[in-house]
């Protein structure tokens, strides 16, 4: 059970839309990301779905039945009636009262026996290595300990469909991933659906079975983490998921599939390179390039101007300069080193053809 | 709740061991200014030798009983039967308009005119005065007459009720002023008192703390307050002045709004006012008693020993709203 | 408005639409209907309706002075004991000075000292012949008494060390709230601890501290105790004394009609002050409780400091709670009333002569089941309304601004003329029952009278709470009622304490209602003093004001420790 | 200016000690780092610098002006009267200004000109991306917005020493990107001395001169990123910093420096292999390898089984089990697919050892 449809929904403040006619549909058990800009709308499309912002228009199904329709003026379904658990951005940690009560929280009110509460509360807090902390009240906790508390209240409760806005945002590497572990072992465990939000590109990968892609209140792409990378509708996708390289591009309008399906385009007007080919009509576009499809090579016409040199312990990330592009980059591994100003040549191994 | 109800009914004390008259029944609601430990110990007294009444009672302020009364009345009607506080004026009010039921009791046939009022509508059961009352420790010299107290030595530190607010100071003040009266001090003595930056209180109970505390050196006030208070030790004495006192009238009064019953307890609870044994009880509080032998044996005077100013009714209930407005005008108002 | 679908059930609680129309109903039978009664009245010309009364009111040069005394008095006392309380709470809450714990008992006494003998105690002290004169007079030699109190300056000085309480228990417990970071990322930026408590403290609690001065405003422009012992002997007149004396005053034609569209008049100030109120409060920039908890530590003073803020406590104390209260307590074991107080005119007689007085167990009685009962209805029904005006978003749910009118407006109106409203509301039988002479139309009045107390001052602590709290709560399950009595509830339990407290002390003691509405075994403490007053008994009045100051005094702190937890 | 130097920094809570005897000397306009896992006390190290939480024991000095020394009880220095700059882990944005009025607020304190406030507060406003929302309140912003305005009203204030609590937690990697080298240039150009808090190993490695790893209150290595990652002091350090693979191996209690600088280690028990010496006389402990030093080979003894892989977009990361070593992570690139359940054979080509 779990199965979310979202139609047309939008919020505008005023004049100011902050989400914009999106529309997602996550199948049941399913582990949906929304991924976009710090302001893009994220949030406020969590708190429509849990019922705490009216949305301005648009519909919102879970599991077929209407929980939202403000066009057709349909009474909204409360919030604890749709059965939806939530880690709020702000933690919402109550603040008066203990670690353990504020877990126990959703199963006394589900009327679960004591001792059940207790050996579950107990579980849970273990999961999110909170154990020991059970009598601590809220402002005796770390921000990181508090953000755990907020985690293993939704974990407790076993929702049909768990919003999780930004979870693990203030957690250690180490306990991130493990935390990501647990979620979704409870998606697959107990089928639920989840929607999670990061800004986390390694969590937005490996987690979602999909990923929804948002620019200021629009939704860019709605695909899955391999499509999304492999096959981004727009530079912004390419820039970020991954964080590829943009470079400006020309090809012919006519271009055709050549018999590998690929095309031959011209990069930065100097590098003549073959992209998958693409059903464009452009002349003018960009070819997105993931960093370690880039390779130095002396040989190349591709030009470029070391501007940084970053060290990143096993690899080298250097920022490069080329004429009429935009700042790119190339990562190595730490046998190609060379001084920041340096000028070197690059090759582009692969990349894929971007019509905006 | 429903102790609370409870504790009320007892109260309505309906059988006594010591039963004088059964046949009497019926049900008596006072509205009075009188101190309630009186009150209440009359009237239990009452209802013990007619054990066939009961009653309710309810005691406030002069303003607010009359406050009272007159919303009900708004209203629509009052239980109020028996009234007893100090506005005659009133009282005059409802007579005109027919509330009044007017009986005279037996024992008060003797009574001088002064002390009752418009055949039957009211009597005063006893009496207060408006007196002067001194600081013992602040004058030497006690004061003999009205006049006496617009000297020097009253500079700022004589205070009177102030009209406004007391029906008894405005009772004195239309004495005072009124202008047939050959023995009134008149409003020349109002300008002195103005003159001599007297104080004001508004009611008498504040006037007797603070002569008591020497705040201030004299003032005029009821009888019965000083009375009092000099007998507790407080340095404190009064006169009644040589010209004359002014009655401060506290009319008992009944009401044209009982069923016969209620009326027959009514008349009887009034003949029971005049009872000696009553009124030897007001004695007990300090008040002059209508009957003279009640206070024979104490300090408190008989209505004989008093000199009483004469007082027009219908002076009063006529110009109060102008002398107001004439003692505003002498006194200021900031 | 909305289509149905589905079943009703399923769209979200009736409950909290239910106990909003419980209170509607409520209020329309406590506050409206009375309130439409004497409105009636104060358009009551002989026969007929009009608006002579109203004329009348800007007519009559005394009711014009009356008006402009009130406003000489009630605006500056009203900025001063702001002033003071808010800068007590301050201290008290967000500083390290010795003795915290204490000073936030302390503090609030004076707030627990009935206003009947409020006054008089502090006419003991500074007036003419007052302890502190008499002694200033010792020392320096003075011919006259150096300070006449006896006068509007007199008046807006005592009224302030006398009202302050009221903001310092209003601001407290929001003072409390204030989460350390907000404070500490002043500090950081550069702002000395002044600076912070004005720039981010204080406008952080503007609800509360508007609402502290609303309140204070009110309860000042609606005092009687106060004007009327100090504005007589030189005869100053307030709006509240001028109406009493309209009251009293049967040679004015029409004159309850005229006091009663006066004290509507006075009502409209209130509803100046809610305006404000409102608008301030629409906003969502007090939050200042959220779900990210920080650790506290006060702002640490230095030595120097600290200890002058010390010292400064030390006296204000002395002055304002000790010395009034020592000088009722000299009173109340007086012997002998105007000779000097000392070992052989001391006496406990007067206590005695208290239990002696009739039915003074069952007035006590009463005054306390009505004060608490009126405490907590109050507390209770203002925290709704003060909840959904604030959070709205309940279905079914209307009239909330005209609700919040009828909880705050009553309080300018003095106790005389809500009681003449109840009288013409209630002396009759409705609909065959009879709430006229029985303990409920006290409560009823009483609840009327000082609703304002509650609301003005838990709005502004709801306002300081970040919505997604609750809104986890909901998520976890709960619904609305349920969310707000786990979440809310805790979080504004301070808030509601001060707010019984608030209806507590002047309810204990209350006298003007009561002494129109009172019958027999419905006594309160109010007619036994009003009685024992106005025969200028006043051994015996200040012998029942100790026992009301240690009465309320002690339930403050039987409560207070059973919560004290933070 | 900014010579920060922390002298056995303890601070309690009862029994219970969450930071204890930290030392740290920071030069000045040097950037430092602080990490660990979540409710090490970082956060608290922070606040008692700043003067909010009064140390247990120890000395601060800044500058070499003593702040606070509670031991010889001498009189803390007022935060204000630190000079310190802070970004709050709770954001602590005042809920009753502007976003503009919020980061004006440390110039009118020192009595700026309105003018000059005016430019000042709209370009560190443009730095954080800002620009247009200066007239909105708290409340009306998203979380990464709000944490920005925090950002922007520390950096606006050009203090000696700015301490950062993951100021950039709740942001997109590409803002989180621009942010940090925003801190990075205001460091160098400002010359400010820098405390920064982060989860994020990328910005430990790459922004700090320095990094302090601190696990339950105890600093455990205070050293620059390279030496580090090179030389871990404990498996804890390997672990968290570039979450290397702790494999136990066993060695000659007496085991010699080669000609290399190397020394003879066996890896699982089964897995001969050459480390750089280090004067050691343990015979059991551990290696730390990278995961991108391990690769898979058929003939290696080092056998593994599939328990999990991660597609990363650009390579595969799988979790590998082995007989007595915990589980260990192989990053390949996507030419190397084996499907979860598979066993394979891995090579170590780098490793250090480490005694604990
Ligand atoms: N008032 C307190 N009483 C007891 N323990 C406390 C108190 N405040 C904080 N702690 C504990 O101190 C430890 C350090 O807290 P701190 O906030 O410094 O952690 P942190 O390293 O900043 O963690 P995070 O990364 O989660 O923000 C935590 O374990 C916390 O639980
Ligand atoms: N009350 C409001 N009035 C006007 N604009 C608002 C209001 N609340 C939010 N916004 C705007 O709506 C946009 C979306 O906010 P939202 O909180 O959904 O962002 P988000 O994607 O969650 O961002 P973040 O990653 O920073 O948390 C933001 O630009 C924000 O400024
Ligand atoms: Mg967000
Ligand atoms: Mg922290």
């Amino acid at each position: 059970m779990g199965k979310l449809s979202i139609r047309n929904l939008t919020k505008s403040y005023g004049d100011h839309t902050v989400v914009n006619k999106v529309n997602i549909e996550v199948d049941d058990s399913q582990l949906l990301t929304i991924v976009g800009p710090s302001g893009c709308g994220k949030t406020t499309i969590l708190r429509m779905i849990a019922g705490f912002i009216e949305p301005t228009g648009g519909q919102i199904y879970l599991d077929d039945k209407l929980l939202v329709d403000v066009e057709n003026r349909i009474a909204p379904i409360a919030p604890e009636k749709r059965n939806i658990g939530m880690v709020f951005q702000s933690y919402a940690v109550w603040p008066h009262m203990k670690v353990f009560d504020n877990v126990a929280y959703p199963l006394k009110l589900r009327k679960v026996s004591k001792d059940e509460i207790k050996s579950e509360v107990m579980r849970v807090l273990k999961v999110v290595h909170l154990e020991g902390l059970e009598n601590r009240m809220a402002h005796e906790l770390s921000g990181g300990q508090q953000q755990r508390v907020a985690l293993a209240r939704a974990l407790v409760m076993k929702p049909k469909l768990l919003l999780l806005d930004e979870p693990l945002s203030n957690l250690d590497a180490a306990l991130r991933e493990e935390m990501r572990g647990e979620i979704k072992e409870i998606q697959r465990t107990q089928h639920i659906t989840i929607i999670n939000v990061t800004h986390d590109q390694i969590e937005a990968m490996t987690m979602s079975d999909r990923v929804a892609v948002v620019r200021k209140g629009v939704l860019e792409q709605f695909a899955s983490p391999y499509e999304l990378y492999e096959e981004p509708v727009n530079t912004f996708v390419a820039r970020f998921i991954g964080s590829a390289n943009i470079l400006p591009a020309t090809k012919k309008a006519d271009a055709v599939r050549d018999s590998d399906g690929m095309m031959d385009v011209m990069v930065a007007g100097c590098y003549p390179l073959k992209v998958p080919y693409v059903d464009s009509k452009n002349e003018q576009g960009f070819v997105a390039v993931r960093t370690h499809h880039m390779a130095p090579n002396e040989a190349s016409p591709l030009k470029a101007h070391i501007r940084r040199a970053l060290y990143q312990g096993s690899q080298i990330e250097y920022y490069l300069e080329a004429p009429g592009c935009e700042m790119f980059r190339l990562l190595t591994d730490v046998s190609f080193i060379q001084p920041e100003g340096a000028d070197i040549a690059v090759d582009i191994t692969k990349a894929v053809w971007l019509d905006e | 709740s429903g102790s609370d109800d409870k504790s009320a009914d007892t109260d309505k004390k309906e059988s006594s061991d010591e039963a004088t008259n059964d046949e009497l029944k019926g049900h008596l609601v006072i509205y009075t200014s009188e101190p309630q430990d009186l009150v209440t110990e009359m009237l239990d007294d009452f209802v013990s030798k007619n054990p066939g009444v009961t009653y309710e009672l309810f005691r406030s302020g002069t303003g607010d009983v009359k406050t009272k009364l007159s919303t009900e009345l708004d209203a629509g009607s009052t239980d109020a039967n028996v009234l007893w506080f100090a506005d005659l004026g009133y009282m005059y009010d409802l007579d005109d308009q027919g509330l009044i039921y007017h009986y005279s009791p037996e024992s008060a046939k003797d009574l001088p005119d002064t002390y009752k009022y418009n055949d039957g509508m009211g009597h005063e059961v006893r009496a207060i005065y408006s007196v002067l009352a001194y600081n013992t420790t602040q004058i030497d010299k006690a004061p003999k007459d009205w006049d006496d107290v617009t000297s020097d030595d009253y500079k700022g530190s004589l205070a009177i009720a102030n009209p406004a607010y007391s029906g008894g100071a405005m009772t004195t003040l239309s004495v005072h002023v009124e202008p047939d009266n050959e023995s009134t001090v008149g409003w020349d003595w109002y300008q002195k008192l103005a003159d001599n930056d007297v104080k004001m209180e508004q009611s008498n109970g504040t006037l007797l703390t603070k002569v008591a505390s020497g705040e201030y050196k004299g003032a005029v006030i009821v009888d019965y307050l000083p009375r009092n208070s000099k007998n507790e030790g407080s340095p404190i004495d009064y006169v009644y002045p040589e010209s004359g006192s002014v009655l401060i009238p506290t009319p008992l009064c009944l009401m044209d709004n009982m069923s016969d019953e209620d009326k027959a307890a009514a008349e009887a609870f009034v003949d029971y006012m005049f009872d000696i044994e009553t009124q030897k009880l007001f004695v007990q509080q300090g008040y002059v008693p209508m009957i003279s032998e009640a206070a024979e044996g104490t300090e408190v005077p008989t209505i004989d020993d008093i000199k009483v100013l004469p007082m027009d009714v219908n002076y009063m209930r006529e110009n109060s709203g102008s002398m107001l407005e004439k003692f505003t005008s002498i006194f200021g108002a900031q | 408005m909305f289509k149905k679908n589905g079943s009703n059930s399923s769209r979200g609680s009736l409950a909290p639409t239910i106990i909003w129309w419980v209170v509607v109903a409520f209020l329309a039978l406590s506050v409206i209907y009375p309130s439409i009664r004497l409105i009636l009245n104060s358009l009551k010309v002989g026969d007929g309706y009009g608006l002579d009364n109203y004329v009348t009111v800007f007519s009559d040069p005394g009711i014009l002075r009356s008006m402009k005394n009130s406003f000489i008095v009630v605006i500056p006392a009203t900025i001063f004991s702001t002033i003071i309380g808010v800068f007590l709470s301050w201290v008290v809450v967000r500083t390290n000075v010795p003795g915290v714990k204490y000073w936030k008992r302390l503090l609030s006494i004076p707030y627990f000292i009935p206003p009947f003998i409020g006054a008089i105690a502090w006419t003991f002290l500074l007036g003419p012949v007052g302890y502190f004169n008499k002694f200033l007079m010792n020392t320096f030699g003075f011919e006259q008494a150096p300070m006449n109190i006896y006068s509007l300056g007199g008046m807006i000085f005592i009224m302030s060390m006398y009202r302050y309480a009221v903001s310092f228990i209003v601001v407290l417990p929001t003072m409390k709230r204030i989460s350390a970071s907000v404070e500490e990322a002043a500090r950081i930026s550069g702002a000395s601890p002044w600076r912070t408590l004005r720039d981010i403290t204080l406008p952080l609690i503007t609800p509360s501290i508007m609402g502290a001065m609303l309140l204070t405003f009110m309860f000042i422009l609606a005092d009687f105790g106060v004007s009327s012992v100090l504005g007589a002997p030189n005869q100053i007149h307030l709006m509240t004394t001028q109406i009493y004396y309209m009251i009293n005053n049967s040679t004015i034609a029409n004159n309850l009609q005229v006091a009663s569209a006066y004290s509507l008049f006075l009502s409209l100030f209130g509803l100046v002050g809610l305006w404000v109120y409102n608008r301030v409060l629409a906003t969502n920039k007090f939050v200042v409780v959220s779900g990210k908890s920080a650790a506290v530590e006060p702002t640490k003073l230095n030595k120097g400091p600290r200890w002058i803020l010390f010292a400064i406590l030390v006296i204000f104390f002395l002055f304002t709670t000790c010395a009034p209260i020592l000088a009722t307590l000299i009173t109340s074991l007086t012997k002998t009333y105007g000779l000097p107080f000392g070992p052989e005119n001391m006496t406990f007689q007067n206590f005695a002569q208290m239990l002696q007085i009739q039915n003074v167990a069952r007035a006590f009685k009463n005054s306390l089941f009505l004060s608490v009962t009126s405490s907590l209805v109050i507390t209770i029904v203002t925290m709704i309304i003060a909840y959904i005006s604030i959070r709205g978003g309940i279905r079914g749910v209307k009239g909330v601004k005209f609700m919040q009118m009828t909880v705050v407006l009553p309080y300018a109106v003095p106790g005389v003329i809500i009681a003449l409203s109840m009288i013409l509301a209630f002396s009759q039988p409705i609909a065959g029952v009879r709430l006229y002479n029985t303990i409920w139309i006290l409560l009823i009045a009483y609840i009327a009278r000082f609703m304002n107390l509650g609301y003005n001052n838990i709005s502004g602590a709801i306002s300081q709470v970040d919505t997604s709290l609750e809104e986890a709560a909901r998520i976890s399950g709960a619904s609305q009622l349920r969310a707000f009595k786990d979440v809310m509830l805790p979080l504004l339990k301070s808030s509601l304490i001060s707010s019984f407290f608030l209806v507590v002390a002047p309810t204990i003691s209350e006298l003007s209602l009561s002494s129109l509405l009172w019958s027999v075994g419905n006594e309160t403490i109010g007619t036994i003093v009003f009685s024992a007053k106005e025969e200028g008994r006043i051994l015996l009045t200040a012998a029942i004001a100790i026992i009301l100051i240690i009465l309320v005094v002690f339930i403050n702190l039987l409560v207070n420790s059973q919560t004290d937890k933070d």
